[in-house]
């Protein structure tokens, strides 16, 4: 066991993914060398992947507010007002690296991360999308990870039992050793019944749900942001592996409990488990927290506070309860057959303290976790523009047929049946549109309204140009919710770049904002919700600039959504547009 | 020459199907049930009769296909 | 007619299923938990899909040997009508209510897809409403739905006439191309020897609307009000 | 006590995960691999010492549940 109290050497630091002058501000928040597990903790809230520190500046410029948007970017989901009280919950997230070493449960727990997301906000999940991107089809390991991930997306989502109505497949060289995996979900939920993650009130229970702590992940926040090398495959990270079953059950269990009034505050845990749900609920409530580690249900024995603190072990949640609710709560968990522990308390302290066997392991500032963790203006540069090809250079293919067969052959524009049919669309009986459209479209049960749901972006485009590139992808998910029959209401993005220390990659990233924001502002599209996933490089080879869009439009009856299909012999063909 | 090769979860790894085992089995009133793991075996039949060539062949299948090495582990037994 | 859904952890069409046998009987099911020892008064017992306990060990098999399956068995025994569709066949097969079981398919895939179903016997409780030999779509949605049973065991299948539906192209052929799944003999549904319990992979109960686009598998349901109303 | 069970599809049961290992290990270019069986294998860690009343619990415990014998053989091994 590696005790709590050894020397922070830089090495150490290092591994933690801090650099020094990172260190050196922790030195000075706290006033002293930190322990081993105040380290872990403060390397899982400020990497990359939790506190947003080289896209914070950009993201703030987007357009996320609308009549309509009830819950914008910042919990775990965004909220948005679909009439009768009834609101759609949803949001995007990329599950990339884990998905590139281990193809099946990187996917799979992609999948199970985003469906926790929404229900944790109190919806029922009614959508799922998919939007992948693979190396060049003879590449030697691309077969093996479209295999896995592609059975990986969809058993965890038809298990789970939610349909997945759309998606996209690409194949590109720049993603031979990094493929991007990014799972949307949508979900239901009353106006009325939106659950948050703002701990409120002093003294109250903080308490552990759903499966057990074990070994898994540790250090998976952090390796979703660390670039890839030859021996990536090597390092060999302990992957989580995805337990469906269990989530369906936290699902139920969880909107049981909600119906109680038992619920103040809900957090998934997710990339850093433990540590950045707690934090995240006491700093947003101005509240301390305090946590006693010898009730967290563990699955291995001997496990120190550092690994809980920083597993990854999937289908967990943290709540704050009304006490007088938790013999009710507690038993709609024993129900289900998942565990539940109080394992803390609010407090008036704004500090975070980590107990364990009688000790205390953290002692840190809540607030500064999050809101001191650095922020970076990364120096950036344009990426220069590809001179346009005029269409008298390029000659006109000598046979058309041959120039036809070979597009429709060709893997970005092939058939994506072979996809598709490993997951379930049919699931809920409330699928009106099913994948092979412009845009999946599913019954709002209950009522005549349908939502309409699209995934969309074309990298070569956004390399080319990121701003006009970005542009088009929301452009192409407005078109595509409209082509359905919807009104599109919102969208949420999952914004996959390279190296953001790169001046010309950060080039691509704030171009691809700068686009998105401007059609987002002209059509009255806010983005609500999103995920930002850097450092898609190996070998200093970055992947396409991939800004995915998820795009939800709104029918007001859903019985006149169309499809792609002519319908009779005889229809007449009308083309609109320029 | 018959092997059997065992492919197990590393310790460690989260383990849903042997859990639900056990939950099942215990509720199927079992008791004293500890603990429950399962794994894949998978039997193949070579054509070889020379062991140390059919155990190097063997170690480099589990390793290029049959086992995942980022979860699990293997083991191989001659019959 | 009364009916109720029986609900194990991890079952996810149990909705689907509800509201199907709603619209064709008019009247809300009762939804039965898996711990429970007794079953309301009802006609019909519906055993939905899903991937009950995650389809961990084998699909159904530990589904097979909850407290609820004791009454589901003397309902059965008593006459009673019981439908397992997908997870529910499955589980009827493991808990010996239909002979045979579902091995994996033989892609090694999920399919989800919508299939043509031979009605192979239009006499029975559960399928009264098609015309025999009628040609309907469902939709599937399984990794294991490959039907087998020893020769001896499909010999009185088939002998019985327990073979309720087969896939079929859209002439009605039965054909592997046909076949989603490499069933023996094409089986994608059947009945036990007394008619009163039937185990099939495709969902009729998400093809009952005309919003589904199809409603060729409502003749199930419509099936079933019949035979309890005669 | 630990304990090891094998379930192993019968023979006449077709085994198409096996089938698939053979053609994936012949395309990867091992030859002479001429048949392969995939099956589970369940690791059961029991508390009981006594060996005869573990092999009744575990021959019980396959026949209610953790084999098939419609489909499945199994073998049970004591450590
Ligand atoms: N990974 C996927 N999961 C589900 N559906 C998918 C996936 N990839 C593609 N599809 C579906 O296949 C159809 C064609 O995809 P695509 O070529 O990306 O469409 P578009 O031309 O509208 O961008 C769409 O309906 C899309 O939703």
């Amino acid at each position: 066991m590696i005790p709590n109290d050894i020397k922070i050497t830089p090495e150490l630091v290092r591994d933690h993914g801090l650099k020094p002058d990172e260190y050196q501000r922790i030195l000075d928040l706290i006033g002293r060398e930190p322990t081993l597990t105040e380290l872990g903790i403060f390397s899982a809230m400020w990497n990359e992947h939790c506190s947003y520190k080289s896209s914070k500046k950009w993201l703030k410029t987007l357009p996320t507010t609308g009549p309509r948007v009830l819950v914008g970017p910042g919990e775990n989901a965004g909220v948005v007002d679909i009439g009768d009280g009834d609101v759609v919950v949803f949001k995007m997230e990329s599950h990339n690296h884990p998905s590139y070493i281990e193809p099946y449960q990187g996917a799979a727990t992609g999948v199970g991360g985003i469906l926790r997301d929404v229900f944790t906000m109190g919806a029922r999940p009614i959508a799922a999308m998919n939007a992948l991107r693979f190396g060049a089809p003879d590449h030697p390991r691309t077969r093996h990870i479209v295999n896995g991930v592609v059975a990986g997306v969809g058993g965890y989502g038809n298990s789970f039992g939610v349909p997945t109505v759309g998606g996209e497949v690409n194949f590109h060289p720049r993603y031979n050793g990094n493929c991007l995996v990014n799972a949307f979900a949508a979900g239901l939920a009353k106006a009325d019944g939106i659950f948050l993650s703002k701990a409120e009130g002093i003294g109250m229970p903080v308490v552990y749900l759903g499966s057990k702590t074990g070994r898994d992940g540790i250090h998976g926040a952090s390796m979703a942001s660390a670039e890839f090398d030859d021996n990536s495959e090597e390092k060999r990270p302990t992957v989580q592996v995805g337990d469906p079953f269990s989530e369906k059950l936290l699902l139920e269990a969880c909107l049981e409990l909600m119906q109680t009034g038992a619920v103040i505050a809900i957090q998934d845990m997710g990339a850093a488990g433990l540590t950045c749900s707690a934090v995240e609920m006491g700093a947003k409530g101005d509240l301390g927290l305090e946590l006693d580690l010898d009730k967290v249900p563990c699955r291995e024995p001997g496990m120190t506070a550092y690994e809980m603190m920083l597993s990854e072990s999937q289908e967990r949640m943290l709540m704050v309860l009304h006490p007088e609710k938790e013999a009710e709560a507690s038993a709609v968990f024993r129900k289900w057959g998942l565990d539940f522990a109080v394992v803390g308390h609010t407090t008036d302290t704004l500090r975070f303290v980590v107990r364990h066997q009688g000790e205390v392991m953290a002692d840190l500032p809540i607030k500064d976790l999050g809101d001191q963790a650095p922020e970076y203006d990364r120096p950036w540069i344009a990426p220069a523009k590809p001179a346009a090809i005029a269409a008298s250079e390029t000659e006109a293919p000598a046979d058309w047929n041959e120039a036809l067969l070979s597009l429709i052959g060709s893997p970005d524009l092939s058939s994506r049946r072979w996809v598709v049919e490993q997951y379930d669309h049919f699931i809920q009986g409330n699928t009106i549109q099913h994948p092979g459209g412009d845009a999946g479209v599913v019954r709002v049960e209950g009522s005549g309204k349908g939502l309409a749901f699209t995934c969309d972006v074309t990298p070569r485009y956004v390399e080319a140009d990121p701003f006009e590139g970005s542009k088009q992808a929301i452009a192409e998910a407005w078109r595509n919710l409209t082509a359905v029959g919807a009104t599109p209401l919102a969208v949420t993005d999952n914004l996959n770049f390279g190296n953001p220390e790169k001046p010309e990659i950060m080039g691509q990233f704030v171009g691809a904002i700068q686009g998105l924001g401007e059609a987002c502002r002209a059509l009255d599209f806010p983005i609500v919700s999103g995920n930002v996933s850097l450092y898609n490089e190996t070998n200093g080879q970055a992947i396409l600039p991939t800004p995915a869009i998820g795009g939800v439009g709104l029918l007001a009856d859903v019985s006149r959504s169309v499809g792609i299909g002519f319908r009779q012999d005889g229809d007449t063909v009308i083309l609109v547009g320029d | 020459m018959k092997a059997r090769i065992t492919v197990m979860l590393k310790n460690g790894v989260l383990d849903p199907q042997g859990k639900a085992i056990q939950g099942a089995l215990s509720s199927l009133g079992f008791s004293g049930v500890e603990d429950v793991r399962q794994g894949k075996v998978i039997e193949i039949e070579l054509a070889t009769a020379d062991a140390d060539a059919a155990r190097r062949d063997l170690d480099a299948m589990c390793q290029k296909l049959i086992a995942n090495t980022v979860i699990e582990t293997y083991r191989i037994e001659l019959a | 007619m009364k009916s109720a859904v029986v609900v194990f952890p991890g079952i996810n069409r149990e909705r689907d299923m509800a509201k199907a046998l709603e619209l064709a009987s008019g009247v809300k099911p009762h939804m039965i938990w898996h711990a429970e020892t007794e079953l309301p008064d009802v006609d019909v017992v519906a055993v939905p899909g899903g991937f009950s306990y995650g389809d961990y060990l084998r699909c159904g098999a530990i589904a097979a040997r909850a407290p609820i399956m004791d009454a589901i068995q003397r309902h059965a025994a008593r006459g009673g009508y019981v439908i397992g569709v997908c997870n529910g066949f499955q589980i009827l097969t493991e808990a010996g209510l239909l002979p045979g079981a579902l091995l994996r398919n033989a892609s090694l895939k999920f399919a989800c897809k919508v299939v043509r179903l031979r009605v192979d016997n239009a006499e029975t409780a559960f399928s009264n409403a098609y015309a025999a030999g009628a040609v309907i779509r469902n939709p599937i949605a399984h990794g294991e739905g490959n039907y087998f049973a020893d020769a001896e065991a499909v010999a009185r299948l088939e002998g019985e006439g327990r073979v309720v539906f087969r896939y079929c192209d859209a002439a009605g052929e039965t054909t592997m191309a046909a076949d989603p799944n490499g069933s023996l003999n094409h089986i994608a549904g059947i009945l036990n020897e007394r008619g009163n319990v039937l185990g099939m992979m495709p969902h009729p109960e998400d093809f009952v609307e005309p919003l589904h686009g199809c409603t060729e598998g409502r003749g199930i349901f419509d099936s079933l009000v019949r035979a309890v109303a005669a």
